[in-house]
């Protein structure tokens, strides 16, 4: 199978999405010269009303891409984390809460990419992991894929899906690889990974980690170490938070009875936070030890790179956080 | 005169439904049977008559939190609005939505929104699919004097213009965003006088003359369907009531004088549409009482209608959230 | 001693505080009309330039205050938990990020005041309890009162404080009257409540019930009932969500062994998510039963007067909360 | 001419100041020793530096993510600035903020700003402060093209000019947002157009010429002294460089023509200040070789001390958080 790298995968589900369906159109800015790596092309193939660079304006053009979906278009808008402040009211007050407020009449089938800087010197003005604010607002789906396969996978899902998408691109994924099968190797022609399903990545028995975006890597990082002490664990990625997929979650404690989360989000209320309070509430009496989230610390993002890196999690602090559960 | 007698009288016959629908609204909120905020148009009806009339079904429109005399100017059914805004399942959004969110898809009614400035950018997307996808329709959407100090105005306008897209900016200037003057928070003597700074036309408007303000609408949406781009139109308006139901702190009289009120009632859109269809010899005095009366009747029925419409059942409340569930 | 509503507290604070120093000055919408009911009087005691009504541009009011901030001024702005949105770029990129982001160089007094309208048929548009966000956003100091006294007390403190401060002032509470003393009445001379320090609204024994904001009510409702029943609930606010303090509800959790929290915000990484998160980490061993949630439905705000009271926590939810974790 | 020889002369030093710390920067950063992004502002000093000639240290200003002018030109330390470049602790932020967040409150710069406009609303507040309190501070804020279609800027200038603030909102036109032509993204000829829609003046000056630059801002600072309210200046300039180091996706030729880029950099504003100030009797060749001279070995030695600063440790990593911790 071809290896392809998490941004690649991103540029192909929009190639194919937009190939099927007329009504798919890129925005968003400085697409056609691609400056973020995932439109590069698109202009040459699509035309430039379909890869549309709009002036800076992120509200504005949140809002518009929700009123072009209104009207039957679907458009894919490219974003990074932090810009998102600058959208939010169109987000929050229109994307996410439009199809409630009118009774079901607005379908609202947008998605958000959203490439999510972090790790890599950009400071606090450009490193934002905020999922976790959105799973505060509820009616918006939230997609956090890991790796290339299901960036691919979700991102097809997401676009046919009528629902406004958020798709956070891990920064520190994002040129990661992994096996992504080209469509004429699979059944169905193409690639579509369901909402609501986490992926077990590894099965184990002592200690279950859940591990969320960028997080994985350091999960299964972990796990390499830690299997080398004879000790078994079970790695989780909910690929999606909304909807989560909590039942393979607790499935998976009930299993091990230990749980460590691992999220790359600022620790309070985070995604991390939340299915720790899920466990605790309908997991507890499968709990042995405490529950322990290793997230980044309740901080801004320092720019020094001798800084940075102590904020985020780190394979050494899951490894550590197994240690404490397993005590 | 580019309107007929049918076309005149349909205009009188919905700002009679307005204005008739906001004292019923008014008179249900006084008995407490309305408890959310609700923002009456009543004063205002020439605009978004005037406007939707130069429209056609599948046009779309937005709107804002002084919110029903939009749709009804749009064609909206008078009693799935009252039955929304007494929160019953017979409603445009069975009772999820209430007052500040009437919307109805089937006749581009693309929905009222509270947050202020925030339909704007939703009906400048609109236009956007319009032009994308060929579709033959414009889009115009209600905002007030304050909703344009808002980015969200500057950011569509600008977008509208670069993209010479089918939308009409349709600013309701009624003196007041609640209680502060519109000269307190417009550095410029006119919403409009801002089109420059974007390359669109502006247009300053009798907000209180349906006619002038249909004449002023068409020639926008004749731009626009012409891919000529967006138009800004100021109608210049009055509101008679208080911003909002329910607000009783803020008294008419405390930031706007009473002299000034009485002055500006002095110009009610009503008569003045009758006046003209009558001087003119659209109508006679007969027709358009006759038209009044109906309306009364219609007004009548929405509200016994409303009232009669069941509440939404505690098993209705997690359906639509979404389009595939969570 | 005399009882005063809520919104009187919060009308004497920025009074007081506007006395005492003359870099405090208001700004926001109406302020000068008090539409909101918090500023009646103040144009006419401290002239227009210190009562700024500004136009409708929540950005870019949150942004001027903070500026002026920046230069020694200490506004206090009023606005409306829904409206955070529209201004949420000023209040996250700058508002919380500016000091750490400058190496300390950068004060910034400001206090919004933030109305929590709900259920009182607003709809979704005007109804959001939105602090869980800002919890998930470090740099800002998180305000949640639940009663005219600590409304007072930590309003006044929030504008002494250098940080930005975030007052949530709960819509249902609004008009509760509580006993708040004259300050002639205070040792000090006046009122302050500090950050940081929870209130234990009420001692007991079997299960502790922490609650958020409009919360406290409810699980003041809910613990006289269960009272009568001769179960024995300890009530604790915790006052302020940032800082947390998290000591007091964990020396109460390992008091009763059992812990309901009650947050009238979505569910989704909520504070009482957080909370519920942290005893899982830190409070394992003392809890005797599932940690129980009791907090808003995880969909919009439905306007209709038959669905919306059916989203919030009530005191009968926190009712059954309890009877689970006694169970 | 408003200006003397010690000021045109520190206005080149300042503009060569600027130069030789970016193409330091650059040579650190095609090194690895700098892994962020950097935005160089080489082609443009002649704006940064005209227009902080005419601002007295007690003014303030802010900026954006094209970042090392401003300050530098405001009087910033170049050493603590190439400090902070490399997260060092002597920097101007101890490290924490990195090229895009340079500030130096002590001498009036309230900051460089990632979040494009983000620092719009900022200036206008201090602005705002400077009134209520009677300061006598004016307060300048950088921005660029694409910047200008942010509602923020809506917003801060109606705000400003309502308000009479002493605030100058001076839009840098560089041409191109990234790679978006601003003729692509604002829908007016100039920027600057937009001025009359807040009702101030709107100034389109040569941003090449610094002596051109200091005399717009000097009569709007004289303005915002006055009482009279904000100016708008849009200064006509060029990015030589790519928008940002480290974004090598983005050569500069793909977006715009090596024509243009070679057009551009005939009006270099170096060479177009020194030639007006030894046209102009102001200063000999042998005086501007020695300032060169002198600015080359002042920001050698900024390397230096900012090789030789120490990351910071740790045990800092909480620190500047909170000014109360929580
Ligand atoms: C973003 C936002 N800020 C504030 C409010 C509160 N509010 C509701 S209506 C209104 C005034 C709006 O004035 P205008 O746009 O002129 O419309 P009008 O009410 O006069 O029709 C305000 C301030 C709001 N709903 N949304
Ligand atoms: C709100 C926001 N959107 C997008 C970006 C990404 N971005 C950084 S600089 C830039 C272009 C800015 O153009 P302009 O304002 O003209 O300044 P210039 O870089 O030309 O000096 C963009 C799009 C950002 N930093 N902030
Ligand atoms: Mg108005
Ligand atoms: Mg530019």
């Amino acid at each position: 199978m071809p290896t392809k790298t998490y941004i690649q995968a991103i540029a192909e589900a929009t190639i194919e999405e937009m190939e099927r369906d007329q009504t798919v159109f890129t925005m968003g800015e400085d697409l056609r010269q691609s400056v973020y790596g995932a439109t590069a092309g698109l202009v040459d193939r699509f035309g430039e009303d379909r890869v549309l660079d709009t002036p800076l304006s992120e509200n504005g053009f949140f809002g518009a891409a929700l009123g072009a979906s209104l009207c039957g278009m679907r458009p894919i808008v490219e974003t990074v984390t932090s810009f998102l402040w600058v959208g939010m009211d169109q987000l929050v007050s229109q994307g996410s809460k439009m199809r409630y407020m009118f009774g079901g009449q607005a379908e609202l089938p947008v998605t958000f990419r959203v490439r999510m800087f972090y790790a890599r010197g950009a400071a606090a003005h450009h490193s934002d992991r905020n999922y976790p604010v959105f799973m505060n607002t509820p009616g918006i789906k939230i997609i956090c894929p890991s790796n290339a396969y299901d960036a691919k996978g979700l991102m097809k899902t997401a676009v046919r899906d009528n629902d406004v998408c958020l798709l956070f691109e891990d920064g520190i994924a994002i040129s990661s690889r992994t096996e992504v099968p080209d469509n004429d190797e699979l059944p169905d022609g193409e690639l579509l990974v369901p909402f609501g399903v986490a992926r077990t990545v590894q099965t184990g028995s002592d200690v279950t980690i859940v591990g969320i975006a960028g997080g994985v890597q350091h999960a299964i990082d972990a796990a390499k170490v830690l299997a080398a002490e004879g000790i078994s664990v079970e790695v989780i990625d909910p690929r999606t938070l909304v909807p989560l997929d909590k039942e393979s979650i607790l499935k998976s404690v009930a299993k091990t009875g230990r749980l460590v989360i691992v999220d790359p989000a600022h620790k309070m209320c985070s995604a991390a936070s939340e299915i720790a309070a899920i466990v605790a509430q309908e997991g507890f009496w499968d709990l042995q030890a405490p529950v322990q989230v290793v997230a980044s610390e309740q901080i801004n993002v320092p720019y020094s790179p001798a800084l940075e890196p102590l904020i985020y999690p780190t394979p050494e602090k899951v490894i550590a956080a197994v240690r404490v559960v397993l005590d | 005169m580019a309107l007929d007698k049918q076309q005149l009288e349909e205009m009188y016959r919905r700002m009679c439904r307005i204005r008739y629908f906001e004292e019923a609204v008014i008179e249900i909120h006084s008995s407490g049977e309305l408890i959310g905020p609700a923002h009456p148009y009543i004063g205002e009806e020439a605009v978004a008559v005037g406007a939707c009339a130069a429209l056609r079904d599948s046009d779309r429109i937005a709107g804002n939190h002084r919110s029903h005399g939009h749709p009804i100017a749009k064609g909206g059914d008078v009693n799935r609005a009252m039955a929304e805004i007494l929160g019953k399942s017979g409603g445009y959004c069975k009772g999820k939505g209430g007052s500040m969110h009437l919307a109805d898809f089937s006749i581009g009614i693309l929905g009222e929104s509270g947050i202020v400035a925030s339909s704007v950018p939703i009906a400048t997307g609109a236009a956007l699919a319009a032009k994308l996808s060929k579709q033959d329709f414009v889009s115009l959407v209600f905002f007030g004097d304050g909703a344009s100090n808002q980015g969200a105005c500057h950011e569509s306008m600008n977008m509208a213009a670069l993209w010479d897209l089918p939308v009409i900016f349709m600013c309701e200037n009624n003196g007041y965003a609640i209680t502060t003057s519109y000269k307190n928070s417009v550095s410029v003597d006119h919403v409009s006088d801002r089109a420059s700074a974007y390359g669109m036309p502006g247009v300053l408007v009798d907000g209180q003359d349906a006619i002038a303000v249909h004449e002023a609408t068409s020639e926008a949406v004749r731009r626009a369907r012409a891919g000529e781009g967006p138009t800004l139109i100021e109608a210049m308006t009055y509101r008679y009531e208080d911003h909002s139901l329910g607000l009783d702190r803020i008294r008419k009289s405390e930031y706007r004088s009473q002299e000034e009120v009485d002055e500006a009632m002095k110009r009610d859109p009503l008569p003045i549409h009758r006046e003209a269809m009558i001087t003119h010899g659209f109508a006679t005095e007969a027709e358009c009482d006759a038209i009044e009366a109906e309306v009364h009747t219609e007004i009548d029925g929405a509200v016994e209608f409303a009232r009669n419409s069941p509440f939404p059942e505690p098993g209705d409340l997690f359906d639509d959230m979404w389009a595939t569930p969570v």
